[in-house]
């Protein structure tokens, strides 16, 4: 425990500009890591860990601010360093990788040029060279045929691909402190375990430094040190993961360790399966993009009103294009959908809207989904708007029911989008989507970036929803441990075919595709026992 | 808002300085209106005047004095009644493209005028021509269905041009003038150089380049920065102060031009001539001269046009002085009550003055109860309401501005009678129509007088349209400009000009 | 993306003949008349010969023949002749084309080199005091019509400095050097008056996209500033600024007409202007056309431009 | 969570008027409005004659001089602030209300949305001022002509912002997200896209009232103004520039106004736009 410390955090407090003054958000923390040090930083979602991951680089978005404390990388304080010198030490000596993919990358410019500008910004090496990098370090993040695939655009990536290439750019010049902000989020486990490795390999070699914010414990548990918990803007607990885990002090990690599910957690007892016609079909659906990527390849599947359908493959095989043609978002290059019998066209649709008003969807881009001109309160109740008669005031009410049962405080309603945490996000969207009582819906990636007492509770509100009214649910996932948890029945997807599906216990005992196997052999488990 | 009338900063002059002229130089004429093509028999704009005597000659041509003189004609004579006229013109004349230019040719430019289809404006003053002969290379015979001493005079607008080539007019400008064409670029710039082989006296200028402005602030500021040596027709207001440092204002020596306001002579209310008169007894003129042309205009309340400073000018015609009680008495009389609407039609986007004036007469009309509603309208939609003769245009008066040559010319007369073509449809009393004949067919003498007298006479009775002053277009020249002057409906000069030495 | 070109070409052609019935149309039905323009309203022409002209001219004929005859030649490239001067259509346009392509041209690249300059130096240096000033500039560049500016502009550096001249086209072949420097004064203000409104519209963008989360990710790569802005800022600002180019062009056409007036600049604004005062259907009709086409054309290169520039937009592979 | 209350709602005026551009340009545009207002109170009267007092210096009586009738030069401008805004005004009524429902249904992505665009690029293609002689001669001068003139030659212009505004919405992921839920496509349209275009719209209308009054000032220049005594500030403006070199206080009241008003106006559209924006990243 000699190393000596890189980055230092002191008495960090971070507060919102709010009618003249300022609302705190986070209160105090401190942390330390030393060289090559791992830390993970878990907790509830909204606690402020983003806040806490930006404010030290000094990136805390518009109206937040520092208002306390210092930053010391290597000594130097941060917080009172010139622009100039951050902009040294930025990607060079302190590299993030963000927590959503979707928005972080600029849009018109391709991955390559990106990636090579991040590896060109402190050295002046060659383009050419810099761009033999990029494609190594794509392949290293493992995007498939990343030569052909550097000269993509960003949103020609799925949301998992997207997310290595942030990784890549920020582990691209070796930083001595990486801060990686739930860089897992939207991976399946293979290419988690691959980035682990990747991190891990980095850290050793170059002795840098990791800050892990994550909601997996298992992943925290598997690859760090040391943890720290925070909530409601403290850190609550901190000392070594082994402690942590197996003697939890505070309430909370208690709480957290609990609600954690994992492949030994016993499954949650489903509803009553309808017999009689699927509710959706899909019938050789195939989408070819522009680019002559297949990402949907001659895909057959039906799900039966009140069943769960888990959707799990590696990042990039075409599960987030798959729900979108189930869900008439995108239009197949061919092949057919239909819905409770009809096809799914909208022009021949007997009425597009009821039918709308039946499928809902959590799509996998939690910020980007919600208008980010409108409060959180307009975002939920629109569809009460649009579909029921419902007054103002019962509107207002039903709203804040919903946000209660995703577990968001009533006063996040006058909120916007961009002052929400990514899993805050990810809720609305959860509470806009159940509004309605629909029928079917479509969560893809709708509880990776909420903490495990926030994913428990939604995952029981879910199952209590299907109770009740008989819900069909396809949900896309790369926690196994979760889809297993909720799904009876699986579908495993690998470069656009669905390879394999059956019951969760099959798969799960005796898979048969190659594939299926390395996804289950890759699940991290938390190394400690409880 | 009486007193005396303001007398102008600047007094103007017909002739530029005299002085030794220097050899060669560009002389840059700026006006505000475009020349947009160039035969010079069917003129499309004023503008286009000034090239008549640049790039033309006539068989006369005028004198500063408003004399009609030898131009391509080295002589003339006339039959005692004034009904053949023998022309005798130079030899060894070139039109610029080479061709000679010979009776013949002349005989041509006459016949092309003549014609009915072809619109030259110049055509009504010599009507009465019924033959053309060319007699030999430089003699030309025109015969005169009526007498005309005046002819030398009505022919002056008649330029020579190759008649064969007129196709390519634009092209080529071809003429006999002094300056022949380099480049036309229609309503931009006219650029001219010295024919070296001009039959006359060698023009002083290597070229003479003509330039349209916009506008009039424009035109001032390259005046001003001395872009420009020459500009034409500058706002009366704007005179005084453009003509300072030395620029010189120039004008006509007596103007025969007016501002006028043409009436409908055959709808109401102004069929009546009580109602023309009544009006003219509302034309505050002196205010109207004052505030519209600075000065620089003679109010006419005899209501006719002739200049009051010139020598045929009746001197005993009952002016119409500004008398608002008179003027509502008899506009009651004519059935324009109080709470009538009348129009005043103008134009918009130049020629302001005219609108400066109706604001007066508005203001004063207002004071006995009749609306005025003034109108402006962009030169095409304005001269379509009235223009060509024969337009009904009730209850309006349209703004507008004459030129005529000064008497004895019979053309300022002749235009109110039966043949001619004034706007106002006026059907002249017999003893008027009878009293134009007469002038036209008169030299000087007691009959001619008093024909033009019985003219005005009946003119200033009957009122077939208003005229409020006498004025005249004013030009401003550089310092160093030499060898100008001014017509008396205001065309510059140039084919003498140059600069000082 | 051949299919997607060609059918915007087509869609291009009939706008087009859809402005050329448009203008056709209106011109017939505008008061006044081309023969008494043509004759001026000179005091003494026989309406008799006034008829002839009108015959002479074919305005005598049905609107639908006179469109036909015209249409036929715009397709065999003859445009007709002008009511006033001998001159082929053409040929007039020809004379005036240079002249406006020169200004437009170098109004266009002055409107927006001063845009992006101006947009771009308060953002990079972070200033809020010269974002202030830039501010102050479009202010007035958007309030002060363009005669006026011209008016100002002419008052300063012919009359007061006298160093440019504030007039006088000359060709560039006949003499480049003083073409260029007449080309000045006109330039700068069509220049000034068409970069206030770009500037405006380029730094509402900028500070848009400024907080876009792209660009928090760029700064944590610990690019300069500069990068940042001219990379990563600029380029998306850039591309909504482009549609508002393309409709400038309008403006740029409509806004030549007063510079080209106040600076007796011999271009097509001022043709038209004054063959709409003649009444010269002949000329007015093919310049408007003339002027439509090019309108048509920048706008689709804008179109075709922004496909390729936007890589969220390019055909056919957009999810919708 | 203890996260309490956050943002205000974003219409309202409270951070409008704590933003000092903005109060400053509220200022200058309240008081032209008021100077027009109470004109006929405190002022001379705009079209009393005085010829004998033409283009007079400015003194106590007449503090920026007289015109070239010798009329009150500030009480014409006062008056004509009536006119001019009052056709801004108006034409922006006018251009917004169209533009944005052609644009918005411009915005189809169907046959009749591409027609109606290129209606618009075509009214586009043909210069303004063609347009604008155009309508002079046809229809004549008064202020209703003009009025509805500037209204509809700023429409396609407008139609074409506010379609490309639209489609920008349209493509965004929430629309996606929205289409979804299921929400009818008007009402995206309506309630969704339209509010979050509004900020660009806003900024078009405050373009729209400036460049309704510069339009009024070039109207003025080819003949569609006010018809005398009445004056606007494009007439007051026109007539000065006339005689700028005879009396320099002519054209500088009503060009210092306009300048001022229009520069008003885009400021506290900017500012506007930007308050409304607080609600969005
Ligand atoms: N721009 C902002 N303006 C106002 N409040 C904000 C802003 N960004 C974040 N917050 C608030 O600050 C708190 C902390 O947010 P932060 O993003 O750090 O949470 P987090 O711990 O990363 O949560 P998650 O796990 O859901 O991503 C949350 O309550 C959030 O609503
Ligand atoms: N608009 C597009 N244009 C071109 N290629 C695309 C587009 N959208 C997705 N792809 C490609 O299609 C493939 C499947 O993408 P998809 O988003 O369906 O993956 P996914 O299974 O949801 O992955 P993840 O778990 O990472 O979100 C990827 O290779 C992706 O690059
Ligand atoms: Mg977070
Ligand atoms: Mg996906
Ligand atoms: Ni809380």
């Amino acid at each position: 425990m000699s190393a000596p410390e890189v980055l230092r955090v002191e008495r960090l407090a971070i507060g919102v500009r709010h009618r003249g003054g300022t609302r705190g958000l986070v209160h105090g923390v401190d942390l330390v890591l030393r060289r090559g040090e791992r830390a993970a930083l878990v907790g509830e979602s909204g606690s402020g860990k983003t806040l806490t991951a930006l404010s030290i680089s000094r990136l805390n978005p518009e109206p937040t601010e520092v208002t306390g404390g210092r930053v010391l990388l290597n000594g130097t304080d941060l917080l009172a360093a010139r622009e100039r010198e951050l902009e040294r030490i930025r990607g060079a000596r302190l590299a993030m990788i963000y927590q959503d993919p979707f928005t972080c990358l600029n849009p018109v410019r391709t991955i390559g040029s990106q990636l090579v500008e991040a590896i060109r910004a402190h050295e002046p090496l060659p383009t050419a060279r810099a761009r033999a990098r990029a494609v190594e370090l794509l392949g290293e993040v493992g995007v498939a045929d990343p030569a052909s695939r550097v000269g993509d655009y960003p949103h020609q990536f799925s949301g998992g691909m997207r997310q290595r290439v942030m990784i890549a750019m920020a582990v691209c010049r070796a930083p001595e402190v990486l801060i990686a902000d739930e860089p897992t989020t939207a991976l399946d486990v293979t290419t988690q375990a691959r980035i682990l490795r990747l991190l891990d390999t980095l850290a050793r070699r170059h002795g840098m430094a990791v800050l892990l914010i994550t909601h997996d414990l298992a992943v925290a548990a598997a690859f760090c040190r040391r943890i720290e918990v925070m909530r409601e803007g403290r850190i609550v607990e901190s000392g070594a993961v082994s402690r942590v885990l197996s003697a939890p002090a505070h309430a909370y990690t208690r709480q957290l360790l609990g609600a954690a599910i994992t492949l030994d957690t016993g499954p949650a007892e489903s509803g009553a399966i309808e017999e009689g016609d699927p509710l959706i079909e899909a019938i050789g659906l195939t989408r070819v993009f522009g680019t002559g990527v297949r990402a949907v390849d001659e895909v057959s599947l039906a799900i039966r009103r009140g069943e769960t359908l888990g959707l799990v493959g590696e990042s990039g095989s075409g599960k987030s294009t798959l729900t979108q043609l189930l869900l008439g978002l995108d239009t197949p290059t061919a092949g057919r959908v239909r819905y409770a019998g009809t096809p799914l066209d909208p022009l021949t649709g007997a009425d597009p809207r009821q039918r709308r008003r039946e499928m809902q969807v959590v799509l996998q881009d939690p910020v980007g989904s919600l208008n980010r001109r409108k409060t959180v309160e307009q975002i939920v109740g629109l569809p009460l708007r649009v579909h029921t008669r419902m007054t103002k005031p019962a509107r207002r009410g039903r709203v804040a029911e919903l946000l209660d049962l995703v577990g968001l405080a009533a006063t996040v309603g006058t909120r916007y989008p961009r002052e929400l945490s990514g899993g805050q996000c990810q809720r609305v969207n959860i509470a806009r989507a159940i509004a309605l009582d629909p029928s079917f819906l479509v969560l893809d990636e709708a509880v990776s970036a909420v903490d495990v007492v926030t994913r428990a509770r939604i995952l029981d509100l879910l199952r209590e929803l299907q109770r009740r009214l008989g819900l069909t649910y396809l949900f896309v996932s790369h926690d196994l441990a979760v889809v297993r948890y909720l799904a009876p029945r699986l579908a495993v997807m690998h470069r656009g075919r669905i390879v394999e599906s059956g019951s969760r216990e099959r798969i799960f005992a005796e898979p048969e595709h190659a594939h299926t196997r390395a996804l289950l052999a890759a699940v991290p488990r938390p190394g400690v026992s409880r | 808002d009486s007193g005396a009338p303001t007398e102008p900063a600047v007094s103007p002059t017909a002739q530029a300085e005299q002085g030794p002229v220097a050899e060669g130089g560009t002389l840059v004429f700026g006006q505000t209106s475009g020349v947009a093509q160039l035969d010079p028999n069917t003129i499309a704009s004023a503008a286009q005047t000034q090239l008549q005597t640049l790039l033309w000659n006539g068989l006369t041509t005028w004198a500063p004095d408003n004399t009609a003189q030898p131009d391509l004609a080295e002589s003339w004579q006339h039959s005692p009644d004034f009904t053949s006229w023998t022309f005798n013109l130079r030899s060894g004349v070139q039109y610029h493209n080479g061709k000679p230019f010979t009776a013949a040719e002349a005989k041509k430019n006459f016949e092309r005028v003549l014609d009915p289809e072809v619109p030259a404006q110049v055509a009504t003053k010599i009507d009465m021509v019924s033959r053309v002969t060319a007699e030999n290379d430089t003699t030309l015979v025109l015969e005169l269905e009526r007498p005309n001493p005046q002819l030398p005079a009505a022919i002056v607008d008649v330029k020579m041009s190759d008649v064969d080539d007129i196709a390519n007019v634009d092209r080529n400008g071809n003429g006999t003038g002094p300056y022949e064409l380099r480049a036309f670029v229609p309503d931009q710039t006219v650029e001219l150089v010295r024919n070296e082989d001009y039959w006359g006296e060698r023009p002083h200028l290597d070229e003479v380049t003509i330039v349209r402005y916009a506008d009039a602030t424009a035109a001032q500021t390259a005046m001003r920065s001395g872009e420009v040596d020459v500009l034409a027709a500058v706002a009366p207001d704007s005179a005084a102060g453009l003509a300072t440092e030395g620029r010189q204002l120039l004008t006509a020596e007596e103007p025969a031009s007016y501002v006028v306001w043409e009436l409908d002579t055959t709808s109401p209310p102004f069929d009546n001539p009580v109602a023309r008169q009544a009006l003219s007894y509302a034309a505050d003129r002196e205010s109207m001269m004052d505030a519209g042309y600075a000065g620089y205009g003679i109010a006419t309340p005899a209501n006719v046009v002739v200049n009051p400073n010139n020598e045929h000018y009746e001197q005993g015609l009952p002016a119409h002085q500004f008398d608002l009680d008179k003027a509502k008495e008899l506009f009651a009389e004519a059935g324009v009550t109080e709470g009538s609407t009348l129009t005043f039609w103008t134009k918009s986007g130049s020629d302001p003055e005219w609108t400066t004036i109706g604001e007066i007469l508005q203001q004063d009309l207002a004071k006995i109860g009749i609306t005025l509603d003034i109108q402006t309208a962009e030169t095409s939609t304005w001269s379509a309401k009235f223009y060509p003769q024969g337009k009904r245009y009730p209850g309006t008066l349209a703004a507008n501005y004459l030129s005529f040559t000064p008497l004895p010319g019979s053309y300022s007369l002749a235009w109110f009678a039966d043949q001619g073509t004034c706007e106002c449809n006026w059907s002249a009393p017999a003893e008027y129509n009878q009293a134009v004949a007469t002038i036209e067919s008169s030299a000087e003498g007691p009959e001619l007088d008093t024909a033009i007298t019985t003219a005005q006479r009946i003119l200033n009775r009957e009122s077939p349209i208003i005229v409020v002053g006498s004025t005249a277009f004013l030009s401003v020249a550089q310092q160093n400009v030499r060898g100008l002057w001014v017509q008396a409906e205001g065309t510059v000069h140039l084919e003498e000009a140059g600069f000082a030495a | 993306m051949i299919r997607y070109v060609l059918r915007r070409l087509g869609v291009s052609a009939l706008m087009l003949l859809l402005v050329s019935i448009l203008i056709f149309v209106v011109l017939r039905l505008l008061p006044g008349d081309p023969t008494v323009a043509r004759v001026g309203a000179a005091q003494n022409v026989d309406p008799a010969a006034l008829a002839a002209l009108r015959a002479e001219l074919g305005l005598d004929d049905p609107i639908p023949v006179q469109y036909w005859q015209w249409i036929i030649g715009v397709l065999h490239g003859e445009l007709g002749r002008s009511y006033f001067s001998q001159f082929e259509v053409e040929e007039i346009i020809g004379q005036r084309l240079l002249p406006t392509f020169e200004l437009t041209l170098a109004g266009m690249v002055l409107a927006v080199l001063l845009a992006l300059a101006l947009s771009v130096l308060p953002t990079v240096l972070r200033s809020r005091g010269l974002g202030r000033l830039v501010d102050g500039y479009t202010t007035l560049g958007m309030a002060a019509p363009p005669f006026v500016l011209g008016i100002v502009l002419v008052a300063i550096f012919s009359v007061r400095i006298g160093i440019l001249p504030n007039e006088g086209y000359v060709a560039p072949a006949e003499n480049l050097l003083t073409n260029l420097r007449a080309l000045l004064l006109p330039a700068l203000t069509l220049g000034i008056a068409l970069s206030a409104p770009l500037i405006r519209y380029l730094r509402a963008e900028l500070s848009e996209v400024e907080g876009a989360r792209h660009v928090r990710t760029a700064v944590g790569k610990g690019l300069r500033r500069r990068v940042v802005v001219l990379r990563h800022i600029l380029p998306n600002a850039m591309l909504p600024a482009l549609t508002s180019l393309g409709i400038t062009t309008g403006a740029v056409l409509s806004g030549a007409v007063a510079v080209e007036y106040v600076f007796r600049w011999p271009g097509l604004g001022s043709l038209l202007v004054d063959s709409v005062y003649k009444r010269d259907y002949a000329v007015i009709q093919s310049t408007v056309l003339l002027l439509a086409a090019v309108f048509v054309l920048v706008n689709l290169l804008v179109d075709l431009l922004y496909g390729v520039l936007d890589p969220r937009l390019r055909v056919g592979e957009a999810r919708r | 969570m203890t996260s309490s209350t956050s943002s205000t709602a974003p219409a309202s005026a409270g951070p409008l008027l704590s933003r000092p551009a903005a109060v400053a340009s509220l200022a200058v545009l309240g008081f032209l409005v008021l100077l027009a207002v109470l004109a006929p109170i405190v002022l001379a009267s705009p079209t009393e004659i005085h010829p004998r007092d033409a283009f007079a210096a400015p003194s106590p009586a007449h503090p920026f001089g007289t015109d070239e009738l010798g009329r009150d030069l500030l009480s014409r401008v006062a008056y004509g602030g009536r006119i001019s805004l009052g056709v801004a005004a108006g034409a922006t009524v006018i251009a917004m209300t169209l533009g944005v429902a052609w644009g918005l249904a411009a915005a189809t992505p169907r046959w009749h949305g591409e027609v109606l665009m290129r209606l618009a690029d075509a009214a586009l293609a043909v210069p303004i001022v063609l347009f604008a002689l155009v309508f002079v001669a046809a229809l004549g001068s008064d202020l209703v002509a003009m009025t509805v003139v500037a209204g509809l030659l700023m429409a396609p212009l407008t139609a074409r912002i506010a379609r490309s505004a639209v489609l920008a919405e349209l493509a965004s992921e929430y629309v996606h997200a929205l289409r979804a839920v299921g929400v009818r496509r008007v009402r995206v349209l309506f309630g969704e896209v339209l509010p979050n275009a509004a900020p660009a719209l806003l900024a078009q209308a405050s373009l729209n009232l400036a460049t309704a009054l510069m339009l009024e000032a070039t109207l003025s220049f080819v003949g569609l103004g006010v018809q005398p005594p009445d004056a606007s500030w494009g007439t007051l403006l026109d007539a000065g520039y006339r005689r700028l070199y005879e009396s320099l206080w002519y054209p500088l009241l009503p060009a210092l106004l306009i300048i001022a008003a229009i520069g008003a106006l885009n400021v506290f559209g900017d500012q506007l736009r930007r308050v409304l924006h607080r609600g969005g990243a």
